[in-house]
């Protein structure tokens, strides 16, 4: 293996040894070497300035110095940390240029799923007494082909006075809602969380179909007939 | 594996790591410690079960796995296509015919008729299974492939010209796949088509056919013996189910071995014609091991609820989990089968001594005992 | 089959048609013959191969590849000699499951290959059949060995391959039609893994590898007696086909994750088919291979900003095994 | 031989009843036996067992209406306890008992219970509530618990439980609030019911005993054995006590918790520990030895696992002394030289 990366690579390309790299998103281990995973740009960062790993790369081996099944070479990375390999495709780097809802150039854009501490747009799309239903559009900066199935418990919903909410006091079927995700839940559910200020409905219509504005952390107002309605209110930017 | 459904693996990730471990000791250590890499799993045979039929068998595996096998012969008028000299020959299947190296309709083929791969039908129905759906589906056509590749059983299916046997052979599991069904299916087929017999032909050349009809002068589909009076060695084929657990090698797993697998070969396999030992190969398919669809096993180190720390994103946790070399945490297998282990497979199956003729030798016994 | 006919669609005559048969051939008993192809390739060597990326806009990953037909040695015919292979294949997802499907650790696969029932000689219902399954499940088989599901809990990918036009099992002019004992199909499965091995990298799946199909196949040898391993074997051109296999071969890990052989194979016979198959494997990865470097030098150079015309890309390899 | 196939035994129906009837037929004098009965203990649906009005019915027996007639309505033993009459069924499915250990299997995740499998007609239930969290003392359940429910079991897991409580439908709560029940691990699972029952398991099972979890001591090392009640059996190997854990554990801190922390960063891991080739062999021996008995038809319980595993051990040395090699016997054949062995020597 010559000591300098490859620019891109394939899947099943040859970046080097699990010893002088970490793997990262688009990469696997196999028989102790790296190996691309997808076809894309190969980049190499040092893991603490990167941002995809974030810093909490290292906790495990502080936090639980008990810990007896620590990998070797995690270990390794305290004294000296190893740059962390990642083959991610151009046109994620991009962003929204190529990602619409369209999905303009097929196969464009890493397929995304939501994980813990994602910021979410969704749409509610079913109220409980415990819960609202809501259907998440788009994670982080990028729209979702489909929609992900996520759920707001009512313990979730505010991040005080929490045994007084309502749901119904605080969604509406249609809202569109800021939320946070907290667990990648069970079976199909993605549990969010609006206990922010700045999460919660930003966008809702009253009940006569027009647009609101929001007026207080709690309330919005309907633009044209003046009706208030309330609601979770995310803070607005 | 084919079936997504009854393939569902539903053990534990340290159950799935336990199994593992000792299936990859040397020698492999089984579910059953009685037996070896090379030994199967024993089994209640009979056959003649159904009076109804050309020929039949059942075979019970110790797990409560059961398969019923009837064969039927029933007379159909064979199809008639106009050849290019406007005379009238029997239409001729074109493929895996080795002995026959002249077949484009000029030669004339009435003494020895030729069959088509019509001829023979193989349904295959299991508990809880649609008739369309992938697992019968793929038993069905692996059965068949083997059937008609093996050798000169649809040749024997000719008549005379204008009839021929048209051969059902339907094959069903009694129990729901508690393991892989195929090995058990292919020999209980195998059993079923031993035994068959066909009422002995009274009648002459392309005379309508007349048949006797005393039983006990019917004569063997598979004929023990051929013209010149030599034991013949063609008998049908059988399915022989092995996996790979690391460099091991085990034939017939139990619904637990085959979930630990890296790759799950299946080899179908006929008597070789040359010589009354071993075997030759009839087909070989890849069934997608289960283990691939297992979950991977949460590290301790990574799993808030055992002192360690969930990591904080998807990409962190892609980095430690590859990084994970300790032992006793399951991983799923990827990949698929190194060329050198395929060989050993089959080498070991077909080879002097090797499994097929081995399993051909006990079916064999039952018929004769 | 033929019990679950389509009932939706006005359906063409039950009893087909077949290919004419024109009155030179009854009348000059040669003549037929004369048609018959010859392979006049080297055993070793592959028919030429296209292959293009991001074909389906509406996909997040798709393929499309063709293996043109020989050039026809006979002008004096309508009836093309040899079929040719052209297959599309689109990946969607991964998706998140339906709601009542149940937590699943790891990607489901759900893999289709149908036929277009303009893709043989014969016409082919709307209903997928029996080969049209078997062959999904060996895609399958195929498939799930490369990718790296683990990575995308709770989610489900679905590849739907569509054979636009299909190998044929034998010459169409041999009695028993073209399709033959099926050994078309063996191709079509290589054509498969190669157009969806591709579709899944297309479409930015984890895979451990690059999943590549090829076939090979044991003829009786016209010329001296015995049998002759030839690669990329088209059915059409070869009298009698002893044993034939296609798998899917990964080429860097140098791996197979899915062995379809049948046929009367021995021993010794069963190795070099496998062996076969992969080499004619290697021709096709060699393809994919240069289409997705070209891919990326391309995006790489031009950041991105041509529309979905500009991505096209055109690779016509000659092999030489 | 790698490869044994045996003619179907034709059922020996008068044997096999006696032999299987014996346990019971002691608790019952002749001289009151039921009408109806033929001499046997067993009864079939619909057979009339007793029109004496002074007999009870209970389990497995109906009075039709009208009559003081008691009918069997399951196949199966009867049993007498003072006036009441009851059916035990030959073949049933696990009815689950309060105070019940069981073995069971993680079959579905909820957002505050786990489904169980316990090979009863219906699925036994696990709150969230009632399992040992994590952190040492015994505490309450947080919404962060909620969240990660799925750290602590996911589908497929196994656990030892006991049944706590059963509902009007008959289903069965669990809990595992005692730190010998617990996720399972470092071993391996047999099933003595369920669909596993086939051609060679039409009786036998697990006996209701004071103890259902015990340590076998072998060669190669220790071996921990839990008999469910419901035919779920979990051999593993033996884990070293929680207080040997915690010491060898290099914790500076020595503070009262100590122990509850050692114990929780196991509890709910689904890693294995390193275990020698010899305890691997072993824990499958003594399953197979388990699967063989019930293919016998014996009843399972602690002193006949560890005869026959006894048994076991020193045939095979024996043979190998004798220098016979014979593999492949399978599981019932090695239980039934073991049980002849042990009949003979008394």
């Amino acid at each position: 293996m010559p000591s300098t990366l490859p620019p891109y690579a394939l899947p099943g390309t040859l970046l080097g040894p699990a010893t002088k790299y970490l793997p990262g998103p688009g990469t696997h281990i196999h028989e102790s070497h790296i190996y691309s995973s997808i076809a894309g740009n190969v980049r190499s960062t040092t893991s603490r300035a990167a941002p995809p790993p974030t810093p909490t790369n290292k906790p495990p081996t502080t936090n639980t110095p008990t810990t007896p099944s620590t990998p070797t070479p995690a270990n390794n990375t305290k004294s000296k940390p190893l740059p962390l390999l990642t083959v991610s495709r151009d046109d994620a780097a991009e962003g929204q240029d190529t990602m619409g809802i369209l999905g303009v150039g097929g196969g464009a854009g890493n397929p995304i799923l939501p994980e813990v501490e994602s910021i979410v747009l969704a749409r509610v799309t079913r109220l409980g007494q415990r819960f609202a239903s809501v259907e998440i559009l788009v994670v982080g900066d990028s729209v979702c082909r489909e929609s992900f199935q996520g759920m707001i418990r009512r313990e979730d919903v505010r991040a005080t006075e929490k045994d007084k909410v309502k749901i119904e006091e605080s969604f509406r079927v249609g809202d569109l809602v800021r939320g946070v995700v907290i667990s990648l839940g069970d079976q199909s559910n993605y549990y969010l969380s609006t206990a922010q200020n700045e999460l919660g409905v930003v966008m809702a219509k009253s009940e006569a179909g027009n647009t609101m504005y929001p007026v207080s952390w709690k309330e919005f107002v309907d633009a044209k007939t003046g009706a208030r309605e309330r609601r979770k209110v995310a803070k607005p930017f | 594996m084919a079936p997504s459904q009854p393939a569902h693996v539903n053990l534990s990730p340290a159950e799935l790591s336990f199994l593992r471990s000792s299936l990859s000791q040397t020698p492999p250590i089984r579910l059953d410690n009685t037996k070896g890499p090379r030994d199967f799993r024993s089994m209640i045979a009979e056959y003649d079960v159904l009076p109804s039929t050309n020929g039949s068998a059942r075979i019970a595996l110790e797990d409560g796995t059961e398969a019923l096998v009837g064969v039927k012969a029933e007379v159909e008028k064979s199809q008639w296509r106009p050849n290019v000299e406007g005379r009238h020959t029997l239409s001729v299947a074109v493929g895996v015919d080795v002995d026959m190296a002249d077949d484009d309709g000029q030669e004339g083929e009435e003494n020895k008729g030729k069959g088509q791969n019509g001829w023979i039908e193989i349904s295959v129905e299991i508990p809880g299974f649609r008739e369309d759906d992938a697992l019968p589906v793929f038993l069905a056509s692996m059965l068949t492939e083997s059937l008609l590749a093996s050798g000169e059983l649809k040749d024997r299916l000719y008549i005379n010209q204008r009839f021929h046997w048209k051969l059902g052979i339907d094959v069903l599991l009694l129990s729901p796949p508690l393991s892989y069904p195929l090995a058990l299916l292919s020999m209980t087929t195998h059993l079923a088509l031993l035994t068959a017999h066909l009422p002995a032909l009274k009648s002459e050349k392309d005379e309508d056919p007349l048949f006797d009809d005393d039983w006990d002068a019917a004569v063997p589909l598979y004929p023990k013996h051929d013209a010149q009076g030599g034991t013949n060695v063609d008998k049908p084929p059988i399915i022989v189910l092995a996996i790979a657990v690391g460099s091991n090698i085990i034939f017939d797993p139990c619904k637990e071995e085959l979930a630990v697998a890296d790759a799950v070969l299946a080899v179908g396999c006929a008597p070789s014609n040359a010589s009354s030992t071993g075997a030759r190969i009839v087909s070989i398919r890849t069934i997608d091991p289960p283990a691939h669809l297992t979950p991977p096993a949460v590290p301790n180190s990574m799993n808030s609820a055992t002192g360690g720390v969930a990591p904080a994103s998807t990409a962190d946790a892609l980095t430690q989990r590859e990084l994970l070399s300790a032992t006793g945490v399951w991983t799923p297998p990827r990949g698929g089968m190194k060329r050198s282990l395929i060989s050993q497979v089959t080498s070991m199956v077909v080879g002097k001594g090797g499994v097929a003729e081995e399993v051909i030798a006990a079916l064999q016994a039952i018929e004769v005992g | 089959m033929a019990a679950l006919s389509d009932r939706r669609r006005i359906n063409a005559p039950s009893g087909g048609t077949s290919a004419p048969v024109f009155s030179k051939a009854l009348k000059e008993p040669g003549y037929l013959e004369e048609l018959r192809p010859q392979r006049i390739r080297a055993p070793k060597e592959l028919r030429k191969i296209f292959l293009q990326t991001s074909i389906i806009p509406s996909a997040s990953g798709s393929a499309y590849l063709e293996i043109p037909n020989a050039p026809s040695s006979h002008p004096a015919t309508l009836i093309p000699p040899t079929s040719s292979l052209k297959i599309a294949a689109s990946v969607q997802g991964p998706k998140p499951l339906p709601r009542s499907a149940p937590f699943s650790p790891t990607l489901l696969l759900s893999t289709t290959v149908k036929f277009a029932p303009f893709a043989t000689r014969h016409r082919r219902g709307y209903i997928r059949d029996a080969a049209e399954r078997d062959l999904g499940v060996h895609l399958e088989t195929a498939l799930r060995g490369v990718i790296i599901g683990e990575r995308w809990p709770k989610s489900g990918v679905e590849i739907v391959v569509t054979v636009l036009e299909g190998d044929e099992g034998a010459w169409w002019g041999q009695e028993g039609g073209s399709n033959g004992s099926g050994w078309g199909l063996l191709n079509v499965l290589a054509g498969c893994i190669t157009a969806a091995g591709s579709a899944i990298i297309d479409a930015g799946i984890d895979c451990v590898d690059m999943v590549s199909g090829g076939v090979a196949a044991f003829v009786q040898d016209p010329s001296a007696d015995g049998r002759l391993l030839v690669l990329d074997p088209s059915p059409a051109e070869h009298r009698d086909i002893i044993a034939a296999c296609a798998v899917g071969y990964l080429h860097s890990r140098d791996e197979v994750t899915e062995v379809w052989l049948r046929g009367d194979a021995g021993l010794e016979a069963a190795d070099s088919l496998i062996e076969g198959a992969a080499q004619a494997a290697e021709g096709s990865f060699s393809v994919m291979k240069e289409v997705f470097i070209e891919n990326l030098e391309k995006n790489g150079n031009a950041q991105g900003l041509e529309g979905a015309g500009g991505k096209r890309k055109h690779a016509d390899v000659e092999m030489a095994g | 031989m790698p490869i044994t196939i045996r003619a179907p035994n034709l059922p020996t129906p008068h044997d096999a009843l006696a032999r299987a009837a014996s346990p019971s037929d002691s608790e019952m004098s002749d001289d009151d036996l039921p009408s109806g009965t033929s001499g046997t203990s067993i009864v079939t649906p619909g057979e009339t067992i007793t029109s004496d009005p002074q007999w009870m019915r209970g389990h497995g027996t109906y009075i039709p209406p009208s009559t003081t007639t008691i009918v069997s309505t399951v196949a199966g033993h009867l049993h007498k306890t003072n006036k009441l009459l009851s059916v035990q069924a030959l073949r049933a499915r696990y009815t689950p008992e309060i105070g019940d250990l069981v073995v069971g299997r993680i079959v579905s995740v909820g957002t505050k219970k786990w489904s169980v499998d316990i090979a009863a007609p219906m699925l036994a239930s696990l709150p969230l509530s009632a399992i040992n969290l994590p952190g040492g003392i015994l505490r309450r359940r947080t919404a962060v618990d909620e969240l990660n429910i799925r750290t602590f079991f996911s589908e497929g897991d196994l656990l030892v439980a006991e049944v706590q409580s059963l509902h009007q439908d008959n289903t069965a709560s669990l809990h595992t609030r005692s730190l010998k029940y617990g996720k399972l691990r470092n071993g391996m699972f047999t099933s003595l019911s369920g669909a596993g029952g086939g051609v060679l398991s039409r009786r036998g099972g697990v006996v209701r005993s004071k103890r259902q979890t015990f340590t076998l001591n072998t060669a190669a090392g220790e071996i921990d054995v839990v008999l469910g009640v419901n035919g779920y059996i979990f051999i593993s190997a033996h884990a070293t006590s929680p207080s040997n854990a915690a010491a060898t554990a290099e914790d500076k801190d020595i503070s009262i918790t100590r122990l509850d922390e050692a114990v929780s960063e196991t509890l709910y891991s689904s890693q294995n520990d390193e275990i020698t080739p010899g305890v691997l062999r072993e824990i499958t021996r003594v399953s197979t030895l388990i699967k063989g008995l019930a293919a016998a038809g014996r009843r399972v319980d602690e002193d006949v696992i560890v005869r026959v595993y006894e048994g076991a051990v020193e045939l095979e040395a024996e043979e190998k002394s004798l220098g016979i090699t014979d593999k492949g016997v399978g599981a019932v054949g090695v239980v039934q030289a073991v049980l002849e062995r042990l009949e003979l020597g008394g």
